[in-house]
């Protein structure tokens, strides 16, 4: 197990380092193949890991019930020293609560070189790309995968470098100082935020003497004011510009505008939930106390997000932007749900984490079809009744937008349903009355967001096609499109209509 | 005074340095016959002998611990000069090392430059006599001459082309380095008077037990040595004579004052502080703090908007150096020595890569390096690879793991505000190299940057590149150096 | 007697240590450079260190002066008074290092102002050179690197380029 | 003899040496200043060694060192005045600017663009 | 060709539906779960169950889906496919409500229904008012199933289960019962567009006429009263709620009607006439006995033919005369055309119209007085409840006569003052009510739209005979005369050429506009709000933290004099700044 796990860490690593070493006169589509194997082998890799039996668990309650046989907390354990020096192990491992989201990042990297064999930006160096989403893949991987602070921090800044490059070079062509600023901000902010996380890891280490998580989880830093007030408060500002949560979004409209459509998806995708697995995986189970005085203020900031974001959407005259936007207020109900500290809640936030990944990348995918189509993103631009011109890519986006909305039955719905179901019986440390009136705010955010999914939808799919007449070269879905949106389109149904599939696996958080 | 046997062996690389210095020069003096190229190749394969044994003698007595030339104190232990000890071998090795990248440096542009092959080489073996002397002295009269023989050579080796654009450089880092020298002696004269001794042991047993009326001169005095030093690593507001050397030197010196001149005053620092003279809780730590955060700040601001390679290394080791301040305010030995070896590996290799492009396109300007990735992608590559080292962002781990070294002795020292200023400039700095970067990735407007480069370059560039690699999957190497 | 004797020769140093740095003939200045010199040897002098105060002498006054004013005449500094010999910040100078006096001038005298001293004869230059080659034997090495390197340096720096070198 | 008196003329040449490195033009005058400061620290090794009678006259030692550092320096450094002298034609630390920073138009990023497309 | 499948395959799912109701016709209540997930104490899953309730619903549902999936056929030509597949997953989102044991269950049937009625109004997505039409509805429905989600949490964590069977209302303390209940019903009438969430029902009606018949006969707004009579003991058990839903019905009932009675176009006439008769439904179950519930289902049973007969209708004459509006049905009816024409859906219009208004004989008259008879029951029992029910239906039962007639007059019937009937449903342009239209080309639909009819038509006949006639005589005599009361106005009104319209009526109390005042304009403000907030305030910071770094360097840069003197000036000012400061922080 432990093999299959650092084979998926070393894998897309060493395969970018091999295609960089290969000429760049190989052809695009031959980088895009070989890209598409490598991250097909990953996902092989990673289903492979896939729990077979019954009996995870997230985090160990005690210690007898770790050596109690056949319920082993992790699988594919490597528990190394790295850095005496400093206390740094090489431990990765995987539980139920990182292995969806390393078969989410898996797929989603699959998916996006599989789309480059045929579609990729207009600015080319195909081969580069392919490099840098492993690398991107690679990273978050080991993210999700590791179980130590600094290793998770490391992971974590892999993949700012590759994403940045990949917006600045591959973004928006029309733009290229907005996207050379929307690289920069999104890179810098996360930085800055990425550095603050780390000073948290050092009070922790400074109080607890380990950054070992599972040693941490089983003794956690206790003790809700003073250095773990700080520790957890410095923690949750570096993921909350990666989540990235109100009020430091600000990068991620401009950042997934600009991107090239696979940087969106997996900067949505994936990226994302780094903040929020960080916090559910972190900040959660090894300070607990200081997260508990803190939820009430982070789960009022998720709120705030929630309704900002959905009200900023419906404002928007830019489909990435406002599918962007919509990150924000979906990432809002995730940490929401994360603040309520309840088992419904954090059910919620990861089943969330897991339907945003699959329903935006597949919004991303489609409002990248459309922008390659009409070479703008602007509403305004495209025009209406993509209905009539783009009768498949049109019900497809509607698809995506009931999904993303909340639909039950699709996957969106599980997520937010928890969350909310968290906040109307948040853990007993937290003050009931608060999350109560959340509770309903967010609730109506959920109308909110139905109202600007609604409003994209009008404003871009229907309308009378006489108006807006068909442009000469736009070709409704092709092959590969629908190839590559297949499979996130058949799991937004399948967690729709069984959540269980993901929600039985977590068992007692 | 009788030498012993252990005083031998504790000054045997400074030794062997300055007697090589000697010979290289004479060497180079008075083997006239041989051609300019010849004599160069055999100068250089000296010194690289002579550092190599350094290097192969500090790893083979890395675990000793010798005192050299100590006299039985009045009172307490036994006053020393010259100490080696782990933490001084882990410096020696970081001064060396830097060297050894400099003359490799300087093996394949020198010529071109009009410099005299042996002078130059005496002088860089002399000023890194006098920094390994300066890495273990434990005396304020050995650490003052060991950081003049730093220093002057150094000098004199920026004015060594014998332009206009040197003798400049050279001036005003001389003035400054005089002046810091006339600072830190007034410093060290204070310290006399108030402690009576000059060895640091001895000095940091008395100034615990002193009159408030004379504590404040001893602050006084302490504040007087740190300047002398903040002068010599450039910290601000000290900072000023830097950029302006570093632009009007050749590459390789400035390399050199970047490298051996910078790391030399950092161990002559850490010495202090960590002997005594600024023990832990003293206001004199405060003021290092200050510096470091002050130094960091302004270093990392100014290379915002460089648009030569050359002064956005020069500002942003000015950065650098604020980073390698921080754990010294805290006295943390091990982060110091750490950060500093990662430092000088990539900073050797950056210059090395902004060496070959200079030769070419003199101008130095940013934009000369676009679309190096495709044109030159061995040479971009590597270049990247030390400028996120420097930045300290994956796949730099080297860089990372110091600076997260850096972090941790702050916040073991509970400087919160220290910590969160190093955090934002953590940013500025990625800010700083990520534009360069982005300039070696861009399409270029009119020819990128492409020639054969040198194959002793090559050499030079791999070798960083390859130690850095190393580095970064091991990191555990840059914080055994001193333990 | 020594009290005097000092007062007069630190009189006499403060004075052309002012004139070194107002002067406004470049070669005057020098001149009483050599004055202030001699009258700091002479305070030495007075504090008992005889032997400093001659290497003093011999070293500051016989040597280093006279290199000045070589290099004065080798960069044909003019002996008439140079209007613009001071930069314009030369009031913010002075208040800079007024500043600077009053600071160390005040915790000088707060910490010392009760000590007496008693010079004894010790500045011999036995008992100087025993203590430089019994306890300074490494910094009196090195220094001697440092003499070395900088008369290299020196030299390396005064030599024409040479056009092309064979 | 007050120990003061000795300290406090140390510190007064010492900033006397100050004002003239800080006011003063002609690059050999500054040289001259550094002079004055390095003498003041001379001044109070000496008469702290005085003032401490410990039989090891170690104040008096590093003031030999002292002075012999200073000629040191004031060789080196009266060989790059020189140097500039032969460059620059004068010796005025003041007016020498060559290397400070070029004001550069900034380059603009959009020079790219027609790259780019 | 995917078309042809979808068709078959529509038609085929609702015949299913009703062999399901007939083979689960008799079959002892069962329930059984399945893909449960543990969530904490609480379990997450699905359950179905069949009971009496279930097999009527899923008859009513598979014969209307049925008639509606056959009508389409010849109804609908354009877009066929995706019409034929949302209807058929209307119909299963419908059957997921009825055969549902889990309140999550139901949650995804009943918010899947309001997905599948949003793209089928905006199935004319060319149109302006369908679009807007199919926004308001989902987003109106949205907001109900809020409230109802948040009544899945109360009632559910009250009671520990999300199974319906198991929700006991006994285990569940009183505030949370009234709460979750009351939070339910908010679901419930977003749902079923009762005050004050009834908007978007009459602006539903742009989408095809058959899914307005579904919509209004079977499916979504029938939900509602499906969903309170499957709960009916927990929302029996709250007093407040009852009475809560006993207001809301009155109110409901009698502004619908009077909406309707104003209104000009066929089918929104129609959709106010099911908004008041679903409040009827309402009122009857608000009275908490048995015999409201068996009244409300009673009734539900025979709206769902009429109504959906009358809607078919409707489509008819959308489909073969091209409008439903009145003045453009009067051009035809002028000429005397429109009934000769359409003769059977005349026919089956009346029969439905008749039922509707209650006339004695009809399905609607048993069910309606079936419901008066509940309330007067309970009315006599002492409760005011009873009493408030009980006289909004006997004037809502009048009221209804009044439009039906109206409409049924108007629509069909020459005015026997013609000149007086002039301007009677234009405002503007008289004259263009002389325009001659093509009456030559107007028949009758084809077999596939009329079949339906005529099964409908027997239903809204023969369905209030299926639960044994037996009446009250004194309340059927005084419903008749309600009846007469309601119907006579409207003659003599048309009759004499005169259609007054009051205001008030006309623009249905203004609610629309308000509404839009009040929550549409403060919204799209605020959206403007965050996005400029977005831009000038956070993104300000952000940019006034970049400019502030682009400043302090050019700031750094121009000390950077080159001028060897500033700096030495500047560090010896340091060295004395440091020692200050050092001394300040250390003192």
């Amino acid at each position: 197990m432990s093999a299959i796990l650092l084979g998926i860490l070393a894998l897309p690593i060493l395969a970018a380092l091999a295609l960089w070493a290969i000429p760049a006169s190989i052809g695009d589509r031959l980088a895009a193949m070989y890209g598409s194997v490598i991250s097909g082998l990953v996902l092989i890799g990673s289903l492979l890991l896939w729990p077979r039996s019954e009996g995870w668990f997230a985090y160990v309650p005690s210690q007898d019930q770790l050596l109690r046989e056949g319920s082993r907390p992790l699988q594919a354990v490597t528990d190394v020293p790295w850095i005496p020096a400093l206390g740094v192990r090489f431990h990765v491992a995987v539980d139920s609560i990182s292995m969806p989201l390393i078969v989410l990042t898996a797929l989603l990297t699959f998916v996006c070189c599989l789309y480059s064999l045929k579609i990729t930006p207009r600015i080319g160096r195909t081969r580069s790309l392919i490099a840098l989403l492993l690398v991107i893949e690679a990273g978050v991987i080991g993210a999700f995968s590791s179980m130590d602070l600094v290793l998770f921090f490391v992971c974590f800044e892999i993949v700012l470098i590759p994403m940045w490059l990949v917006i600045d070079i591959w973004g928006d062509d029309h733009d290229p100082v907005g996207r050379k600023r929307a690289a920069n901000t999104f890179v810098l902010m996360t930085v800055l935020g990425s550095a603050l996380m780390l000073l948290g890891f050092l009070l922790v280490y400074r109080q607890a003497g380990t950054f070992d998580l599972v040693q941490l989880t089983n003794s956690p830093v206790l003790g809700g004011h003073g250095v773990p007030l700080a520790a957890a408060l410095l923690i949750a500002v570096g993921l909350a510009v990666k989540v990235p949560l109100w009020p430091l979004h600000i990068w991620l409209p401009d950042a997934h505008a600009k991107a090239p459509t696979v940087g969106s998806v997996l900067l949505a995708g994936v990226l994302l939930k780094l903040g929020t697995y960080g916090l559910i995986r972190i900040l959660v189970p090894v300070l607990p106390d200081a997260t508990a005085t803190m939820a009430p203020y982070l789960a009022g900031f998720a709120t705030v997000a929630i309704i900002a974001g959905s009200l900023a959407c419906l404002a928007q005259t830019d489909v990435k932007r406002l599918i962007a936007y919509s990150s924000v207020g979906h990432m809002g109900f995730i940490v929401l749900g994360i603040s309520t500290l309840s088992q419904a809640g954090l059910h919620g936030a990861l089943f969330a984490n897991i339907a945003h990944g699959i329903i935006t990348g597949l919004l991303f995918f489609l409002a990248g079809a459309i922008k390659d189509r009409h070479d703008t993103s602007d509403l305004r631009t495209i025009g209406r009744a993509l209905y009539a011109r783009l009768p498949r890519i049109g019900g497809l986006l509607t698809f995506a937008s009931l999904a993303s909305l909340g639909l039950p039955g699709l996957a969106g719905f599980w997520g937010e349903m928890l969350v909310l179901l968290g906040a109307y019986r948040p853990a007993d440390s937290l003050p009931r009355t608060t999350y109560l009136v959340f509770m309903v705010i967010a609730g109506l955010g959920t109308v909110l967001t139905a109202a600007y999914f609604l409003r994209l939808v009008r404003n871009l799919c229907q309308g009378d096609p006489a108006e807006n007449p068909a442009s000469a070269f736009a070709v409704d879905l092709s092959r590969i499109e629908l190839i590559t949106w297949a499979p996130l389109i058949t799991l937004t149904v399948l967690l729709g209509v069984w959540p269980g599939l993901l929600l039985h696996q977590w068992g007692t958080l | 005074m009788t030498l012993t046997w252990t005083d031998w062996q504790a000054i045997a690389v400074p030794l062997v340095l300055a007697v090589g210095a000697v010979a290289v020069l004479l060497i180079d003096s008075f083997w006239r016959s041989a051609s300019v190229q010849l004599r160069h190749t055999v100068v250089t394969l000296l010194t690289v002998a002579l550092i190599l044994f350094g290097l192969v003698f500090v790893w083979a007595q890395r675990d000793d611990f010798k005192p050299a030339f100590c006299r039985p104190a009045v009172e307490g232990p036994a006053e020393c000069s010259l100490v080696f000890e782990p933490l001084t071998a882990g410096l020696w090795a970081v001064l060396l090392i830097g060297a050894l990248g400099v003359v490799g440096l300087s093996a394949y542009r020198l010529l071109s430059a009009d410099v005299p092959v042996g002078e130059y080489h005496f002088l860089l073996l002399s000023a890194l006599v006098g920094a390994t002397v300066l890495a273990g002295a434990r005396d304020l009269a050995t650490v003052v001459i060991g950081l003049e023989v730093v220093s002057l050579p150094s000098f004199a080796m920026v004015a060594l082309r014998r332009d206009r654009r040197g003798s400049e450089g050279a001036l005003k880092a001389f003035l400054v380095s005089v002046l810091s020298t006339a600072v830190m002696l007034f410093g060290i004269s204070y310290l006399y008077g108030v402690t009576g001794s000059l060895y640091l042991s001895t000095i940091a047993n008395r100034l615990s037990g002193l009159d408030p009326e004379l504590r404040r001169v001893a602050f006084a005095a302490g504040l007087f040595v740190i300047v002398g030093f903040g002068f010599k690593i450039a910290a601000v507001p000290f900072h000023g004579w830097l950029p302006d050397t570093y632009v009007g030197a050749p590459v390789e010196v400035t390399a050199f004052l970047a490298v051996v001149s910078k790391s030399a005053g950092v161990a002559g620092l850490l010495v202090l502080v960590t002997s005594g003279v600024a023990p832990s809780g003293s206001e004199l730590r405060t003021v290092v703090a200050i510096l470091a955060a002050l130094t960091m700040t302004v270093g990392n601001l100014a290379a915002l908007r460089q648009q030569e390679a050359v002064r956005l290394l020069a500002w942003s080791s000015i950065g650098q150096v604020g980073f390698l301040l921080a754990p010294l305010a805290v006295g943390d030995a091990q982060a110091v020595v750490g950060y500093l070896a990662a430092y000088v590996v990539v900073t050797v290799g950056a210059f090395g890569a902004v060496a070959v492009v200079q030769r070419h396109r003199p101008g130095g300007l940013l934009t000369d390096y676009r679309g190096m990735v495709r044109s030159e992608p061995g040479l971009a590559g590597a270049l990247i690879f030390f400028l996120v080292v420097l930045a300290g962002l994956p796949p730099g781990l080297a860089g990372l793991f110091t600076k997260f070294a850096a972090f941790q002795a702050v916040i073991d020292a509970h400087l919160g505000w220290l910590a969160i200023v190093m955090a934002i400039n953590v940013m500025i700095g990625l800010a700083v190299y990520l534009r360069w970067v982005a300039e070696l990735f861009r399409l270029p407007a009119e020819d990128p940057f492409s020639v054969d480069i040198e194959s002793p370059a090559v050499a030079m560039i791999s070798l960083c590149a390859a130690t850095a690699a190393v580095l970064s999957i091991l990191p555990s190497t840059l914080f055994s150096l001193a333990i | 007697m020594t009290t005097a004797l000092f007062a007069v020769a630190g009189a006499v140093a403060v004075v052309a240590a002012v004139l070194v740095v107002t002067s406004r003939r470049i070669v005057h200045a020098a001149l009483w450079l050599v004055v202030a010199l001699g009258a700091v040897a002479g305070c030495f002098g007075a504090l008992h260190a005889e032997f400093v105060a001659l290497v003093q002498i011999l070293v500051y006054v016989g040597a280093i002066v006279v290199l000045v004013l070589f290099a004065l005449m080798l960069t044909r500094a003019p002996t008439n008074p140079l209007p613009n010999l001071t930069t314009g910040r030369s009031p913010f100078a002075a208040v800079v290092a007024g500043v600077l006096a009053v600071l160390l001038g005040t915790g000088v005298v707060i910490a010392f102002g009760n000590e007496k001293v008693d010079p004894v004869p010790a500045g011999s230059a036995t008992d100087v050179g025993t203590a430089i080659f019994k306890t300074w034997v490494l910094p009196f090495e090195v220094l001697s690197v440092l003499l070395l390197a900088a008369l290299i340096g020196a030299i390396a720096l005064s030599q024409r380029k040479k056009a092309k070198e064979d | 003899m007050p120990l003061i008196l000795p300290l406090l003329l140390a510190v007064v040449l010492f900033c006397i040496g100050v004002y003239g490195v800080l006011a003063r033009r002609n690059a050999i005058t500054l040289l001259m200043s550094f002079e004055l400061m390095l003498n003041a620290v001379n001044l109070n090794l000496i008469a702290f060694d005085a003032w401490r009678v410990d039989g090891l006259a170690t104040g008096q030692t590093l003031a030999v060192f002292v002075i012999t550092l200073a000629a040191a320096e004031i060789g080196l450094g009266l060989a790059i005045v020189l140097l500039l002298f032969r460059g620059h034609g004068h010796v005025d630390a003041d007016a020498a600017r060559d290397l400070a920073e070029q004001e550069r138009q900034e380059t603009p990023e959009l020079q790219e663009k027609g790259a780019a497309t | 060709m995917i078309a042809t499948a979808w068709r078959v395959a529509g038609v085929g799912f609702s015949l299913l539906v009703v062999l399901a109701a007939g083979l689960l016709y008799g079959v002892s209540p069962d329930q059984a779960a399945f893909l449960n997930s543990s969530v904490g104490d609480l379990t997450i899953g699905f359950a179905v169950r069949t009971d009496d309730l279930t097999v009527l619903m899923l008859a009513v549902v598979g014969v209307i889906a049925t008639c509606v999936q056959v009508y389409s056929l010849g109804y609908l030509h354009q877009r066929a496919a995706s019409y034929h597949a949302l209807v058929t997953l209307f119909t299963a989102a419908m059957v997921t409500v009825v055969i549902s044991d889990s309140l999550f269950f139901l949650l995804i049937g009943w918010e899947v229904m309001g997905a599948c009625s949003y793209l089928l109004i905006g199935h004319y997505w060319e149109r302006r008012d369908a679009r807007s039409g199919a926004i308001k509805a989902f987003l109106m429905t949205r907001l109900g199933d809020v409230g109802f989600l948040f009544g899945i949490f109360v009632l559910g964590l009250g009671a520990g289960t999300f199974r319906i069977s198991e929700l006991d209302p006994a285990a569940i303390s009183p505030g949370l019962l009234t709460g979750g209940t009351l939070l339910l019903l908010v679901g419930v009438v977003g749902k079923s567009a009762q005050v004050p969430l009834q908007t978007w029902l009459p602006d539903a009606m742009p989408g095809p006429s058959p899914v307005s018949a579904l919509i209004h006969a079977a499916t979504m707004v029938a939900a509602g009263v499906f969903l309170i009579a499957r709960l009916y003991d927990v929302f029996s058990a709250s007093q407040t709620t009852m009475t809560v839903l006993a207001v809301v019905a009155c109110v409901t009932m009698l502004f619908a009607a009077l909406c309707a009675m104003a209104a000009v176009e066929v089918k929104r006439v129609l959709a106010w006439s099911t908004v008041s008769q679903l409040a009827i439904m309402f009122s009857a179950l608000s009275l908490g006995t048995t015999a409201g519930r068996h009244a409300a289902l009673f009734h539900l049973v025979t709206h769902a033919a009429f109504k959906g007969l009358l809607f078919l209708c409707a489509g008819v004459l959308l489909h073969q005369v091209g409008s439903a509006a009145f003045v453009v049905l009067r051009r035809y009816t002028r000429r005397g055309r429109l009934r000769k024409a359409l003769r059977v859906t005349f026919v089956t219009m009346t029969i439905g119209l008749a039922s509707l208004a209650g006339v004695p004989g009809f399905a609607g008259f048993f069910s309606k007085d079936t419901v008066i008879e509940a309330a007067w029951h309970h009315a006599r029992d002492g409760s005011v409840v009873g009493w408030i029910v009980l006289v909004s239906v006997c004037l809502t039962a009048a009221f209804t006569a009044f439009y039906c007639m109206r409409m049924w007059l108007w629509v069909f019937f020459r005015t026997p003052a013609l000149a007086g009937a002039l301007g009677a449903f234009e405002d503007e342009n008289a004259t263009a009510d002389l325009d001659e239209p093509d009456t030559s080309k107007l028949r009758d639909a084809p077999w596939v739209m009329l079949a339906p009819l005529v099964l409908l038509a027997f239903a809204a006949i023969a369905l209030g005979y299926v639960d044994g006639v037996h009446l009250d005589w004194v309340i059927a005599s005084v419903s008749t005369v309600l009846v007469l009361l309601g119907a006579l106005p409207a003659y003599s009104l048309w009759s004499r050429g005169a259609d007054p319209r009051p205001v008030l009526l006309e623009r249905e109390f203004g609610v629309g506009t308000a509404y839009h005042v009040m929550f549409v304009v403060p919204v799209q403000l605020l959206a403007k709000l965050t996005v400029a907030g977005d831009r000038d305030v956070i993104g300000g910071y952000v940019r006034g933290a970049g400019r502030a770094g682009t400043l302090a360097s050019q700031g750094f840069r121009k000390l950077q004099t080159g001028n060897v003197q500033t700096y030495l000036t500047a560090a010896v000012v340091g060295v004395v700044a440091l020692a200050v400061l050092a001394g300040v922080i250390g003192s």
